[in-house]
């Protein structure tokens, strides 16, 4: 099994070996903005204007700087947690009420025609509306606080959840229905036998929608608000100058991102499990 | 009289990526195919005869050997070869006519005169008045007819055909298998016929090329001694029946020894 | 794979060109001043727009950056030359690696009056809602200083970001906050509306430099010219609303919006009683401010006032005589 | 004949119903003060409030500003999506070394990069162009991405039988292979673009929809607002049907039906 010769290996990792390169060539690019290596080390060819690559770290911070800032937030002051805990209670409580609302809805208008009729219209325009353009009357219905990011949260994430059910329902084998309704089964066990089976792959990667939305739902909402939180945390950041507070901040909601769609994705997978692979979908 | 294509000691071999092993799928194939004639490929599944198409069509490069072609040696896609491939692969967002046109563009016909032959062709499988058809709008046969006059309108002096009616059913097949040979009369084309349906390969050529199973190489060369035309009647004649049992045991041993190593 | 390549870059270089095509559109040739909100500490600057600034060579623009702060982050990306603010958010920039220098000063004093929509004990309970224009702008700091005072940090109560001060003040007839430091016209509005008064900063005459004109070090090197006209400009306008107070009430009235005579009275009685007249940068001001500014843990990298303030403009329009110039045409004491 | 009609103007006719019934629920709440109409406003005010509007430049201006950052930032997504989003499907190793770097993107609402934005073209337009660029050009590069993968190695082969140039198999394979994936990746991107106007525009602008609205909302002057997002709903809604209606001129050769 020796006979993989070193061109072979790096053929076959390839992937990995240009991604991560092309990863740290950025860092490095980064970097020397922010320290001025460019600068310096152009100057001999572009003269002045060598001096253009040199970019005060106020302005893009820099790798190093947002390694140790971070550190600082998390290990030494320990500040960042506080912010974490609010904004993740938010994204919990808008998103499960977005669940809890959202998926019945959509069930119920994909299985009930004329509720689907009479929902239509409101979800179609509350779909082409930003929906973050109800903050303004958030903020003076309920004012800043808790419950208004929530709100928002809930009305971004509900959407996509309540359309993707819908959608679901539609989906589902109609030779399916005719075999429950041939053996006589009742509305509930319809939906628990036949539709929620079938129609679950669709309601999960709907709720992966929901999560991306519910990310942006957290950092606008918190564009208004107060205290704590992880956007009023950039947002603080950034009127004080502290740029590499913000990139933290924005690193944050990247792997907060990143750990709950890849989550999303995981059990997707696990309950896509019977379905054949289908080339032609997406 | 002078082969029209010539295979000679034609060997592929292909690494595969996660284990670094190196497999032998076409083992040292040896063939010729002479103008005007119809020859057969037949084989167990996964002897790489679809794969042996590829390399005659230049799709894929022989790790060593070679294919001759009117005395030229062949590299790449020409348009002396055309592909009748399996799936039909029309191009979903063309309608039956500009489908037929697509390798004439390809080459630069202009566009008034693709289109003017490729009509000939469309009327030769017989599809007039489907020109203006996409291709989910036709049935499986007629995709396949599709797909044979797209690649007679090159004119090519060798037609590659890669088991074009696998995906048909029975009945339909069969009246392809009729039509094939009343287009091919017609068209007067070297073929190079791949399938895995014994009947087929013999109702179809002059000679048909039993495969082994993998690695790919020439079993024998069962020469199809019966007058043409042809019609479906044949495939009820002892001699059919002859060549059918003798071309079946061969592939049969050949998949027991497979399976007992 | 050539073919498609090239393709590829010429759509890419389009693009570009496309960027490029409507960049110099916003090529500035004007000279633009951002403000945080239309309040009396910025009427000079209204003063000197228009007939004033174009006597003395300058396309003057004014721009809303909402909130001091922010102001500050526009400016360093560029779009503004100059930012109306306060000493404290720009020494913060600098900290933070910004190259800011405040040229001119229009207010050396903390105007602010805390307003709380109802009276209680103590006056800022624990837990409520106070509004401020943005974080680390010179409401926040004041805020900051009146909780220590009390004995409250930051923590025990929820600061929130509101703007200017009649969004402070709208905020607080809605209910959304319950107490924010205001400036006039909202003071007066907030008499009206018989709202307890915390506290009066401007009454402790606690000198601070509260608003003044920022700009780029290295800008200012390049445009000593400009930065000198725009000074003029500003100090002549200052003169002539001291001077001619019917023009000034017809500014006051167009620029502010406000239709009530009494809020313009008063608006422009607040203007003389506040403005600095010779735009200098009051000394001890500043020195508050850097003081103030560690109290409330703020780090200050340098305390040394050359590198936060340039008075060179000033001391050069004092020593060519053009203030007593200007004293003299307007009769301004 | 007449019930057929009305059978098949069904789904339309329950719809209406629906809105006209919310309507005048909504105006009867505000007549009747079950809430206060400075709170939830009503259809009429908001209908007084749009005809007086009509009438006011600075509303124009608002619009003029708000769509400049819309079609702009859009069309320069689109400019420099689609042609990335093929090179990363048809070059292996563009997709290797710009991949990462998208994910990330992806992973994180783009409107989070507004405080630097705003350190970097200021308050303007060009910081609020940026945040609707970035936050259009993630999708339609991630779904033309997906569409020249999904486009079946099959298609290609016929091409190189047929010996088609690069330029022959771009043109003839992967384009309009790739054609229904970008049209759902610019229906998203238009969601995002418009999400990019509003976010920049509370966030930090002078001018802008988005700014009438937050002011609206701070002097608490309802109708106004209510205004302002029924007119991001109509601006969305048009949006969607013009690209729907692209859409189905690229798309004839799909059988009904089968449309995603």
């Amino acid at each position: 099994m020796n006979s993989r010769s070193i061109a072979d290996i790096c053929r076959d990792n390839e992937r990995l070996i240009i991604g991560a390169s092309a990863f740290a060539a950025f860092l490095v690019m980064w970097e020397g903005f922010s320290r001025g290596w460019w600068a310096t080390l152009l100057a001999p060819l572009l003269g002045e204007s060598a001096r253009a690559l040199a970019i005060k770290p106020i302005f893009i911070s820099s790798p190093t700087g947002v390694a140790q800032q971070s550190w600082t937030m998390f290990a030494i002051t320990g500040e960042i947690w506080p912010h974490i805990a609010q904004s993740g209670g938010q994204l919990v409580v808008g998103l499960g009420a977005a669940i809890v609302v959202g998926v019945p809805l959509g069930l119920a208008a994909g299985r009930y025609r004329t509720f689907s009729y009479i929902l239509d219209p409101f979800l179609s325009a509350l779909n082409a509306t930003p929906q973050v353009a109800f903050l303004p009357l958030f903020v003076m219905w309920i004012g800043t606080g808790f419950w208004m990011r929530v709100l928002i949260i809930f009305l971004l994430a509900v959407i996509p959840i309540t359309m993707n059910a819908l959608a679901a329902v539609r989906t589902v084998d109609p030779r399916l229905l005719k075999v429950a309704s041939s053996f006589g089964a009742t509305e509930l066990h319809t939906f628990r036998t036949i539709i929620a089976p079938s129609a679950l792959p669709f309601i999960l990667s709907g709720m992966r929608l929901a999560v991306g939305r519910s990310m942006i739902g957290i950092v606008v909402a918190e564009l208004y608000g107060s205290a704590t939180g992880i956007g009023i945390m950039i947002n603080m950041a950034g009127a004080s100058f502290d740029t590499d507070k913000v990139f933290v901040g924005v690193l944050v909601i990247v792997i907060a991102g990143l750990l709950m769609t890849e989550g999303l994705r995981a059990i997707e997978r696990r309950f896509d499990g019977w379905r054949p692979a289908i080339g032609d979908n997406m | 009289m002078t082969p029209k294509l010539v295979a000679k000691d034609v060997c592929l071999e292909y690494r595969q990526p996660r284990t670094g092993d190196r497999l032998l799928a076409l083992d040292r194939i040896s063939l010729s195919v002479n103008e005007g004639e119809f020859v057969s490929i037949v084989g167990p599944s996964g002897c790489g005869k679809t794969t042996f198409l590829s390399v005659v069509d230049g799709l894929l490069p022989a790790t060593s050997g070679e294919i001759i072609v009117d005395g030229l040696r062949v590299n790449k896609p020409g348009p002396d070869r055309a592909v009748v491939f399996q799936d039909a692969s029309l191009l979903p967002w063309r309608t039956v006519l500009r489908n037929v046109c697509y390798g004439l563009e390809c080459i630069g016909v202009r566009a008034a005169e693709a289109r003017e032959r490729a009509m000939k062709f469309v009327q030769m499988v017989g599809l007039d008045g489907f020109e203006n058809s996409y291709p989910y709008e036709l049935s499986g046969g007629m995709q396949q007819r599709v797909n044979l006059a797209r690649a007679l309108v090159m004119d090519p002096k060798i037609l590659l055909m890669d088991e074009p009616f696998a995906a048909l059913d029975a009945q339909t097949r069969e009246y392809m298998q009729e039509e094939l040979l009343r287009i091919w009369e017609q068209a007067n084309k070297t073929v190079l016929f791949i399938t895995h349906q014994i009947d087929e390969a013999i109702f179809l050529s002059d000679r048909v090329i039993v495969f082994s199973a993998r690695p790919g190489r020439v079993r024998e060369h069962v020469t199809v001694d019966i007058e043409r035309p042809r019609s479906l009647k044949l495939k009820r004649d002892p001699r059919f029946h002859a060549l059918e049992d003798r071309i079946w045991s061969l592939i049969h041993d050949d998949a027991l020894v497979q399976a007992r190593s | 794979m050539y073919a498609f390549s090239r393709r590829f870059f010429v759509s890419l270089a389009t693009g570009f060109a496309i960027a490029g095509a409507i960049a110099p559109a916003c090529a500035q040739t004007t000279f633009k001043i951002g403000i945080s909100s239309p309040s009396v500490s910025i009427l000079s600057v209204y003063f000197a727009e228009g007939e004033i600034a174009k006597k003395h060579g300058l396309n003057m623009e004014v721009v809303s950056a909402e909130g001091g702060t922010r102001g500050l982050q526009v400016l360093m990306s560029g779009e503004i030359q100059a930012m109306h603010v306060g000493l404290a958010p720009m020494v913060q920039a600098n900290n933070k690696g910004a190259d800011l220098r405040m040229i001119g000063a229009s207010l050396n004093t903390l105007p602010f009056v805390i307003y709380a929509t109802k009276k209680s004990d103590p006056p800022i309970p624990k837990g409520s809602v106070i509004g401020i224009s943005t974080f680390g702008s010179e409401t926040d700091i004041a805020v900051s200083i009146v909780l220590r005072n009390m004995g409250l940090t930051r923590k025990d109560v929820e600061i929130t970001q509101l703007g200017g001060t009649s969004q402070r003040f709208a905020a607080l007839v809605a209910g959304r906050a319950f107490a924010a430091p205001l400036l006039e016209p909202s003071i007066t509005a907030a008499e009206e509306k018989g709202f307890a008064k915390v506290i009066d900063l401007y009454e402790a005459r606690t000198p601070w430099v509260f608003d003044g004109i920022v700009i780029p070090r290295e800008w200012l090197a390049k445009n000593q010219q400009t930065a000198t006209n725009f000074m003029k400009a500003y100090l002549e306008g200052t003169h002539k609303a001291l001077s001619d107070e019917k023009w000034a009430k017809e500014v006051i009235t167009r620029r502010l919006r406000a239709r009530d005579p009494k809020v313009v009275d008063f608006t422009y009685k607040d203007y003389q009683r506040l403005m600095t007249r010779d735009a200098s940068v009051s000394i001890p001001g500043a020195e508050n401010v850097f003081a103030r500014l560690k109290e409330i843990d703020l780090a200050v990298v340098s305390d040394k006032l050359a590198d936060h303030i340039d008075t060179r403009v000033i001391d050069g329009l004092k020593k060519d005589g053009f203030i007593a110039g200007l004293e003299k045409q307007y009769r301004v004491k | 004949m007449q019930g057929d009609a009305l059978q098949r103007y069904t789904p339309q006719l329950v719809g209406a119903a629906a809105l006209l019934a919310f309507v005048s629920f909504w105006e009867a709440a505000a007549t009747y003060k079950l809430a206060d109409p400075m709170f939830i406003s009503s259809p009429s005010r908001i209908a007084s409030v749009a005809a007086e509007m009509w009438e006011d430049p600075d509303f124009w201006r608002d619009v003029k500003v708000s769509s400049t950052e819309f079609i702009w930032g859009y069309l320069a997504a689109i400019a420099v999506g689609i042609p990335l989003g093929l090179a990363i499907g048809w070059y292996k190793r563009v997709q290797y070394a710009l991949g990462p770097f998208i994910d990330v993107l992806n992973a994180v609402p783009r409107v989070t990069f507004m405080p630097i934005m705003v350190l970097w073209f200021g308050i303007g337009i060009w910081s609020k162009f940026a945040v609707v660029f970035l936050g259009a050009v993630i999708p339609i590069i991630l779904s033309t991405y997906a569409g020249v993968r999904t486009n079946e190695a099959r298609y290609l082969r016929v091409a190189k039988s047929f010996g088609a140039s690069q330029m022959k198999t771009f043109k003839s394979i992967i384009l309009p292979g790739t054609a229904p994936y970008i049209f759902t990746g610019l229906k998203y991107a238009s969601g995002r673009a418009l999400l990019g106007v509003v976010v920049g525009e509370l966030y930090a602008a002078t001018a802008g929809v988005g700014h009438m609205i937050a002011q609206a909302g701070n002097a608490f002057e309802t109708d106004r607002v209510f205004f302002g997002v029924l007119l991001f709903t109509f601006t969305g809604l048009v949006v969607t049907t013009i690209l729907a209606r692209i859409e189905k001129r690229f798309d004839r050769w799909r059988p009904e039906g089968a449309v995603r």
